[in-house]
């Protein structure tokens, strides 16, 4: 037990990489995804023990486990978890889980598709769970290749050019990152053993004490964050870096869309907080305005676009651009109600877009198409399947008592509390309160052209007379269900008890997190 | 707290109901899910009335008279980080909308049993009533805005499903989303004043909000809001023995303007605009008649479109006057527009809706002017006859096989004599039908609110155009006259239409015919109409509510005694009236008839005489034109100008068209627009840069030689290009490449001779 | 300036002469080098740079360098062009070899021809 | 005559002290030797020379980490060659790499090779290594010049051995006229500096440089024009580039695979140790002509990695397109190379003697070794299943032979410098000491930065056509020879092995970043370099 306890994370990530092993030394079919499954529900098991030894008013960083890796840099092995990861790694071994169940029927390669789908789930919680900036780095690009090989080998029929454009919009932000991850290295450097540090907890007050003596100017601090930023926003997407994922998300098989959609959009998310922000505040309360501005536009043109979409995975895919500017708004305005609906909205819209996801793949499967305008009267065929997508999308759109409602209307909050005259923005000198308004008030604009395109969206495909050529369309199977209803059960649990859920974890950490951007 | 606990009892069993019937509603099957739903529902209005009876007698025990003046009770729980509390507030409001609500829901649950008997998704009809009750409930038991947005999405949410309940109907699931949407731009509104009281308040309950800013009524324009708090300074001791019932959070805000307390205020409203429909979002309610007759009585009469008005009573007292003449202005729009549409409408169902929004523009109206306890008054009476007046016209619909056209009808009163009847209360009720003698008033449920509206506004247009304000104001007072007359008028037209006169369409005329179920609701309704107005006591609890509500904030609007007469805010001269009439008002609303506020009443009073015929005049000229069916109306509607008016009338003056063709094609317009450049600029914006460098390399025309797999994505065909331009010397002559390796000894000896001698130079 | 001084106190044929005759030599080598078809021609040029070189390196160690500061005789330069012509004459036997290879495979020594490879 | 009595004087003998650090080096002599004699004792040629060559080979590497470095203060046989650390690291690595080269050739050419030419290839193999083992210890422009010969020349006729294919003639006949020109080139442009320094020890004209003693600034520009060209051409940096294309698609692979690495780690080794020489003897300073040499490094460098990198964009041979890669590569290192002042301090440690861009470019080249040994037996595997060096050859490798497949994924993500691949370190590395220079290095970090994005549109060709394409209806599964199989595999697993271990790789090349008569004071000899051949008092 005690083992268990030192060794969570290292245990957490490297779990799938043991698994993957397994998978692709599996026998047959059904050997492979079974041993895929379980590895997926042991790390999901193992992920719930978390929830227990987690401190929730501790604040910093826990768990930590640390070791050299390569002293020559100060580079460690050095993982640990707070109220920011913690939420994302219980959420990306859940969606991992229910991905396998999604993936059920893969037929081409099922070893090398679930043994890549494994070592992408090492990628993922790597990111989420490392503090040293150097195995983020890595962890954050080792996610890259599976998914490459995913989109590119069990795609749709445009998958070479979706996996290609997927992996060099990301690289083009990864290289982005590895300029600031030298930077910050070289400009933390230490007098006594002339080394950086790579430590994502330190980095903070040492890039504070260098700008503080003069060692580092604000304009290199400015560079960085635009770079970091650049890095994340590709990754989150937002406009106008965003124009792999529709791509890549109609070429994506759908437990890939759902993974993502739910946890590789993420890691931008979580790197904006984690990263961009944390180290190099300073400049995130200058730049604060274009940030917003991303934001914002992502929001309203990402809504816009979907609206126009006619593939209905097309229009998720967009629905996810327009959600997550929600994250990169809640993000720039530095407000503590802000940051925890931006991350409540992470949460939330891995749910959601998951859910959605699987959702369009319940009826590719059936009608082997994904045009809207062909679709009409599913309510009446498969009334389950309605219900159960009514959910995702009015969780989508932001009802409220569904977890949509929560972030959006949090980080819209927060948006206007930024306005406050004690606000972060305020205080520092950074903005006024005459340019935050301007900001808060368009993206409340887009609650209403969200609205508009789901709910046009559920009359096109749902409503309408049962049409004949649907008729004889089977209900969402026993598997289906498995993956919707806990999906579902999420989103409504996480839209009523959002703090114990999420707040609970995260509001401590928010706490520590603003007490650097003072 | 009993009267919490059963009420939030009452709260939570239509949830219960709605989670029974989610799951196993449709093994339930027809009729046993709706007498679930029923029973669940009444035993709702049986903890509502229970509350109500706890509530009146509290103040029994503490020995004083029965009634009117119980403690709030304010409960507030951390739901989310950052100060976003939800809660309940119960005052004498919450208690007195809990019965209306509940005994309307219960009654339209019976009603369905019979209305939708024959649907097939009849368990999810009560499913989504379940949920809406519950949700109308909680709406109004919510003790911060914050929860009570969220309520409010969530009714709007059952409406849209309601609504679009036959969504195999093209109409129901547009009108659905119509619905929706249109809501949501109203609660962006909504959103936006939320976040502007959050930025300055922190999230806040009723009673904080009100203890805060309860002053901004008295604020004049540019007026920077602080409320001192520091011991000693002007004015301290008077608002502090006021402030303490607010959370201590919340009393001190410096930067809160009026501009700001204004817009905060519209915005704010905007969300009421949304929701009870009023002009210019009122486009949806109209459409939302395609959802199930008893819905459009539950929701879209009685209890829903009503929140709007409910919202503006709880955050009345932070409204500046500046939000509140915006506030009257749009009620008064909204009233007079839909009173003339509903003229000319055929639509049973479509005069009924017009004749909501009419009445609702009613209450908007009182609350800006400031007769809050008129307008809330007002909502409660209208939803007992507008309920009636749809559940009546349910049952002329399913009586006529689902016809609805006014000139299909005609003499139905034989077939379906209760209806007849009770209609007829009803349309009496609106038409506020009543007289005084002495001081008593003898009438039904619509002359009470409706007089104590128009006796306001009276006194109200005298007040602002007394100390110089514009005569503009008198369009308060003389607008909702008129309207009246013509409410008399539409209602009687469409009572005769249906039940006076021959039949016009014989066949449904044989088959029409009424069942029990379906009347008794209506039964119990009418005796509402007849008696909401004085024997409930409806009145009483909300001009109670109105003093518990004034506790929070201003010793100036407390009872007289209390009150500081000298304390007189100076005004500026262009809303002079406009406050003070709210200000002397309010007084009024306490029995202060010592001064100006005395006045003021016996103008209004005075002025009440215009109205107090209207109801003879509408009703006997409608009877007039329509005692022969539709032989006068058609011969007048031949008369050029009435044709083009009754044209334009019935398109209901083209907003629907207006909005499809401009903000409908707009924003879709931009969606394309937005996919298009998505598509063909940004994602080819790298193609656009290829070209670029292809055009401007000097190697162009060798590049040209290597048309390359274009297959890969734009932006690798600019790196082939490139690539190409890069291997486009290596020609494979060794010749090129000597004279390659020559060329760059001679311009690395110019270039480095030029370094070293620049270098040496110096 | 230094070099100059070098040279006024060298008989009359001075050092400057050999490092223009080297020069002379070496522009000769790149432009046969540079226009030659033949194979052999390009070698030739190379031949001449070297032996360019070599008249350089001996003419140095003649004139600057034919003695260490303490008078002992100093023969680098000499050295090292007797190892330039060694290597000179590996080289064309390499290069001649490799013509041949050449000329078996596609009957011509023209390296205009040789355009197999490119790109 | 008199005067060359007097020069020689007393005849020079080596003893121990001197030969000793070199015995790798005899070694390798011996090894050529014995190649020379193989034939005459077994009746299969070519596997006995495969075996000498291997023995050899092997002897050299065990012999040379036996002796190690030699304590400093005396440096051997007067300074004209140099053996320390950095040189060590160098030809053990130079050694491993040949013993990988045999191994690919084994693999793969050995079954084609015509009896009998198997000692003929093998002693220029093994007489190239000596070459290139050469170029990394010394600073002395005699050794130098004959160094790059002795390495060169072999070259040119491995490159065309294959006698009957004609691109291999076309390829070699280009090799040996564009070395010449360049070596020829170089000699002259040496010349002058020896002309203007009158000695042929480079660390003796850096300390006159330094003192400022009459250079002229034309010549002196020429003469390091000269140096770069010659040692450029081995690196193949742009504009010296033109041949490496060429060679690399006309010889066979595993010479292509053996020039790739061990000609251009020379050349690189080189052109640190000359350049250092100087830099050191000016103590780092931003002073000419330093700056102008850094600069003119790096831009080089800098264009060297663009070029290579857009023109691999188009090639649809493999070989080719590795050996634009290589070029790219090339340009990356030399960028390291360019580190020769510095603003904030020393680029050699005082105290250890460690020198930075060294410890960078062995770093670089150990990874880079893998990386192409990985990737060329790869190629060469596929080339022996199909006959084809085309890209789509590869088609939908991954079916026909996952081992090779997924060891060529590991190449190419790690030459795009990705984790989870040793390349991603080794790119790190660069990038940090380049940044850590201050300056306007960051430049050089961004180029590099741009280049990788760049660089990963071609090599995801080739991962495309492994995993995305379906194999054609010609294109069989394959098994591949083991021995060449476990070469990729071994390079893959070691490039995943390098990035986890990546500290011991890390302290390893720390350890030999540390250059005889460079740095601190514990590498400074203690006695002036004496001048080469003249004689002692």
């Amino acid at each position: 037990m005690q083992f268990l306890q030192n060794n969570l994370l290292t245990l957490l990530i490297f779990l799938p990489t043991g698994g993957a092993v397994l998978t692709l030394l599996a026998k047959n079919r059904d050997a492979a995804r079974w041993t895929a499954l379980a590895t997926t529900l042991v790390t999901l098991a193992l992920s719930l023990v978390l929830l227990i030894t987690f401190k929730t008013n501790f604040g910093a960083v826990q768990m930590v486990q640390e070791g050299d890796w390569i002293p020559a840099f100060n580079i460690k092995y050095k993982v640990g978890i707070d109220g920011l990861s913690l939420p994302l790694v219980l959420l990306s071994t859940f969606i991992c889980a229910l991905a396998a169940i999604a993936s059920w029927n893969i037929e081409k390669m099922t070893r090398g598709y679930f043994a890549l789908f494994l070592f992408l789930e090492t990628g993922i919680l790597g990111t989420f769970l490392a503090i040293d900036f150097f195995l983020f780095y890595v962890f954050f690009e080792v996610t890259l290749l599976p998914m490459y090989f995913l989109i590119g080998i069990w795609g749709g029929p445009r998958k070479e050019y979706a996996a290609i454009k997927f992996f060099l919009y990301t690289l083009v932000g990864s290289i982005a990152l590895l300029i600031v991850l030298i930077g910050t290295h070289l400009y933390t450097k230490d007098a006594a053993t002339g080394l950086g540090s790579f430590d994502l907890v330190k980095l903070p007050l040492l890039i504070k004490a260098a700008i503080a003596n003069g060692s580092m100017s604000m304009d290199v601090v400015r560079w960085f964050f635009v770079l970091a930023m650049i890095c994340f926003l590709i990754k989150v997407p937002a406009v106008p870096f965003h124009t792999w994922l529709p791509d890549a998300h109609v070429e994506a098989p759908t437990a890939m869309s759902m993974i993502l959609a739910a946890l590789l959009l993420k890691m931008g998310g979580y790197g904006i907080f984690r990263v961009a922000y944390p180290l190099f505040s300073d400049a995130g309360r200058e730049l604060w305005m274009i940030v917003a501005f991303v934001g914002v536009l992502s929001i309203l043109y990402g809504a816009l676009c979907a609206m126009a979409q006619t593939d209905f995975k097309r229009l998720v895919a967009y629905s996810s651009v327009s959600h997550m500017g929600f994250v990169v708004l809640g993000a720039a305005m530095m407000t503590k109600t802000a940051a925890n609906g931006a991350l409540f909205m992470m949460i939330a819209h891995g749910i959601t877009s998951a859910m959605l996801f699987f959702i369009v793949g319940v009826a590719y499967d059936r009608a082997h198409h994904r045009e809207i305008s062909r679709f009409g009267g599913l309510a009446t065929t498969m009334p389950v399947y309605f219900g159960l997508s009514a959910i995702g999308i009015f969780a989508n759109l932001g009802l409220p008592g569904l977890c949509g409602f929560i972030g959006e209307i949090m980080v819209l909050l927060g948006s206007f509390e930024a306005a406050k005259p004690g606000s972060i923005l305020i205080q520092s000198g950074a903005a006024s309160t005459r340019q935050i308004y301007p900001f808060a008030v368009s993206a409340c604009l887009g609650v209403v052209l969200t609205a508009a395109y789901m709910l046009w969206t559920i009359q096109r495909v749902y409503f309408g007379p049962e049409r004949a050529e649907y008729r004889g369309f089977k209900e969402v199977d026993s598997r289906e269900q498995v993956v919707l209803w806990p999906l579902a059960v999420m989103a409504l649990l996480l839209g009523i008890l959002p703090t114990l859920f999420v707040f609970s974890y995260t509001d401590s950490t928010v706490e520590t997190l603003f007490k650097l951007f003072r | 707290m009993t009267v919490a606990v059963l009420l939030l009892i009452a709260t939570l069993l239509p949830l219960l109901s709605f989670a029974i019937l989610a799951f196993v509603g449709k093994r339930m099957g027809n009729p046993l899910a709706g007498i679930v739903g029923t029973f669940f529902i009444s035993a709702s209005f049986v903890c509502s009335l229970a509350a109500m009876i706890v509530w009146l007698s509290l103040d029994v025990a503490e020995g004083r008279a029965f009634g009117f003046g119980g403690q709030p009770i304010l409960k507030t729980y951390d739901w989310l980080p950052g100060g976003l509390q939800i809660g309940i507030y119960v005052d004498s409001l919450t208690v007195v909308m809990f019965s209306m609500i509940t005994l309307v829901a219960a009654l339209v649950h019976v009603f369905s049993l019979g209305y939708m008997a024959d649907d097939r998704r009849f368990p999810r009809f009560y499913t989504y009533l379940g949920l809406f009750s519950f949700s109308m409930l909680a709406l109004v038991l919510s003790g911060t805005l914050l929860q009570l947005f969220i309520f409010w999405e969530l009714v709007g949410l059952c409406s849209y499903l309601l609504i679009g309940f036959w969504y195999e109907k093209k109409t129901a699931s547009n009108a659905a989303i119509k619905a929706f949407v249109t809501n949501r731009i109203g609660d962006v509104g909504f959103i936006i004043g939320l976040g502007l009281l959050f930025c300055h308040l922190g999230n806040a309950t009723f009673p904080g909000i009100w203890g805060s800013l309860g002053n901004a009524g008295m604020a004049q324009s540019g007026q920077v809001l602080i409320l001192p708090m520091v011991q000693g300074s002007a004015g301290a001791a008077e608002l502090s023995g006021s402030l303490q019932k607010a959370e201590p959070q919340f009393t001190r805000f410096p930067h809160v303007t009026t501009t700001m307390l204004t817009l905060m205020g519209i915005a704010l409203f905007c969300g009421a605009i949304g929701k009870s429909a009023q002009f210019p979002l009122h486009v949806w309610l109209p459409d939302a008649m395609e959802g199930p007759t008893p819905v459009s009585a539950l929701i879209h009469a009685a209890t829903m479109v009503a929140a709007g008005v409910y919202l503006v009573g709880r955050i009345f007292p932070i409204l500046t006057p500046d939000a509140k003449l915006f506030i009257a202005i749009i009620g008064c729009v909204t009233m007079t527009i839909a009173a003339l549409i509903a003229m000319a409408q055929t639509d049973i169902k479509r005069v009924l809706a017009y004749s909501t929004l009419s009445q609702l523009g009613l209450m908007i109206l009182a609350m800006g002017i400031g007769s809050w306890v008129g307008g809330l008054f007002h909502l409660i009476t209208h939803a007992f006859f507008k309920a009636l007046l749809f559940l009546g016209a349910g049952n002329v619909i399913h009586a006529a096989h689902h016809e609805q056209e006014l000139t299909e009808f005609g003499g139905l009163w034989r077939k379906i004599p209760y209806t007849a009847i009770t209609f007829g209360v009803a349309v009496f009720a609106i038409a506020g039908v009543g007289v005084t003698v002495g001081d008593t008033m003898i009438g039904f449920a619509g002359y009470f609110s409706k007089d104590l509206i128009l006796h306001h506004a009276g006194a109200f247009a005298w007040l602002a155009t007394k100390e110089g304000g514009h005569t503009a104001y008198w369009l308060f007072f003389w607008l909702p006259t008129i309207v009246a007359y013509l409410t008399a008028f539409y209602m009687t037209r469409c009572w005769m239409l249906t039940f006076a006169g021959r039949p016009r369409n014989q066949k449904l005329y044989d088959r029409a015919r009424e069942t029990p179920v379906m009347y008794i609701p209506l039964a119990v309704l009418s005796v509402l109409s007849v008696i909401g107005g004085t024997a409930l006591g409806a009145r009483q609890m909300i001009e109670s509510a109105a003093k518990e509500t004034n506790n929070y904030f201003d010793p100036r609007l407390r009872p007289p005694a209390v009150a500081n007469p000298t304390a007189k805010v100076a005004q500026p001269a262009h809303f002079a009236g406009f406050s003070t009439a709210w200000q002397n008002a309010g007084a009024y609303a306490h029995g202060d008839t010592s001064t100006i506020a005395s006045d003021a009443y016996r103008l209004g009073e005075r002025s009440l005489k215009y109205v107090s015929f209207a109801f003879v005049v509408g009703i006997g000229l409608g009877i007039l034109v329509y005692s022969k069916g539709l032989t006068i109306p058609n011969a007048l509607l031949r008369v050029p100008p009435l044709r083009w008016l009754n044209i334009w009338l019935y398109r209901a003056m083209y907003f629907d068209e207006m909005y499809a063709g401009v903000v409908v094609a707009c924003t879709m317009a931009l969606a394309t627009v937005a996919a298009v450049v998505d598509r063909y600029v940004i994602d080819a914006l790298v193609n656009l840069s290829a070209r670029v460098v292809r055009r401007g390399a000097v190697l162009a025309r060798l590049c040209d030689q290597f048309v390359l797999d274009r297959a890969v994505s734009a932006t690798a065909e600019m790196v082939q290009e490139i690539g190409a331009a890069a291997r486009a010397p290596q020609t494979g002559r060794i010749r090129t490449y000597v004279t390659a390796l020559m060329v760059a000894v001679a311009l690395s000896l110019a270039g480095a001779i030029i370094v070293v001698l620049s270098t040496t130079g110096r | 300036m230094e070099l100059t001084l070098a040279i006024s106190s060298s008989p009359i044929i001075g050092l400057n002469h050999y490092l223009v005759l080297a020069a002379f030599i070496f522009v000769c080598g790149l432009l046969s080098m540079m226009l030659k078809r033949n194979a052999i021609g390009i070698l030739m040029g190379v031949e001449l740079i070297l032996n360019a070189a070599n008249i350089n390196l001996v003419a140095f160690n003649r004139f600057s360098y034919a003695y260490s500061p303490d008078h002992k005789p100093m023969l680098d330069g000499q050295v090292f062009a007797i190892f330039v012509i060694v290597l000179a004459a590996a080289e064309a036997a390499v290069a001649l070899a490799i013509f041949l290879n050449y000329y078996n495979n596609f009957n011509t020594i023209d390296v205009e021809r040789a355009q197999t490879l490119k790109g | 005559m008199n005067i060359v009595a007097a020069a020689i004087g007393r005849p020079y003998i080596p003893g121990w002290t001197d030969l000793g650090p070199f015995v790798a080096e005899g070694w390798l002599i011996v090894t050529v030797v014995g190649l020379l004699l193989a034939p005459f004792f077994a009746r299969r040629r070519n596997l006995a020379c495969f075996l000498v060559a291997l023995a050899g080979l092997t002897a050299a590497l065990i012999s040379l980490l036996w002796v190690g470095v030699p304590a400093p203060g005396r440096a051997p046989l007067r300074g004209i060659l140099i053996a320390d650390s950095f040189a060590l690291l160098w030809k053990a690595m130079l050694i491993v790499f040949t013993v990988g080269v045999l191994f690919l050739w084994r693999s793969t050419t050995a079954s084609e090779m015509r009896e009998g030419d198997g000692p003929e290839f093998f002693t220029l193999l093994i007489g190239a290594t000596l070459g290139m083992s050469l170029m990394a210890s010394t600073t002395n422009l005699l050794m130098i010049v004959m160094a790059v010969e002795l390495a060169s020349l072999p070259s040119y006729v491995l490159a065309g051995f294959r006698k009957t294919h004609r691109l291999g003639a076309e390829a070699s006949l280009k090799y040996v006229l564009f070395g010449a020109g360049c070596s020829a080139l170089m000699i002259y442009a040496l010349t002058f500096l020896y002309g203007m320094y009158g000695t042929l020890d480079l660390g003796a004209i850096a300390r006159q440089v330094q003192g400022g003693a009459h250079a002229h600034p034309a010549l002196l520009t020429i003469a390091f024009f000269g140096l770069i060209a010659g040692v450029g051409f081995k690196i193949a940096a742009v504009p010296f580039h033109f041949w490496c294309p060429d060679v690399f698609e006309g010889a066979s692979v595993e010479v292509t695979a053996f020039l790739s690495v061990a000609s251009k780690g020379a050349g690189l080794v080189l052109l640190l140790r000359v350049l250092m020489t100087f830099a050191d003897a000016m103590e780092y300073r931003a002073a000419q002509p330093l700056v102008a040499l850094a600069y003119a490094v790096g831009i080089l460098g800098a264009i060297t990695a663009t070029v290579g990198n857009t023109a691999a964009f188009a090639q649809n041979n493999i070989k080719r397109l590795l050996a634009y890669s290589s070029i790219a590569h090339a340009g990356y290192m030399m960028c390291a190379v360019s580190l020769l002042f510095n603003l904030n301090g020393h680029q050699t440690d005082a105290a250890s003697g460690v020198n930075a861009p060294a410890q960078v470019l062995l770093f670089y080249l150990t990874v880079y070794l893998f990386m192409n040994l990985g990737a060329f037996a790869v190629a060469a595997l596929v080339y022996r299943a199909t006959g084809s060096e085309d890209i789509s050859a590869f088609n939908g490798l991954v079916k026909r032979n996952p081992v090779l497949a997924h060891a060529m994924m590991a190449c190419m993500i790690s030459l795009i410098g990705l984790p989870p691949f040793a390349g991603f370190v080794a790119k790190l590395n660069l990038m940090l000491v380049l940044m850590n220079n201050g300056g306007g290095w960051w430049i050089l970090v961004a180029v590099i930065a741009v280049n990788s994005i760049a660089s990963a549109f071609y090599y995801f060709r080739v991962l495309r056509a492994i995993y995305l394409e379906p194999a054609g209806a010609d294109q069989p599964a394959f098994a591949g020879h083991p021995l060449g199989v476990a070469l990729a595999a071994g390079s893959g697993l070691a490039l995943v092995l390098m990035l986890v271990l990546a500290s011991p790789v890390s302290a390893l090349t720390r350890h030999y970043a540390r250059m005889q008569g460079i740095g601190g004071a514990a590498a400074t000899p203690a006695t002036k370099p004496v001048v080469t051949v003249s004689a002692a008092p």
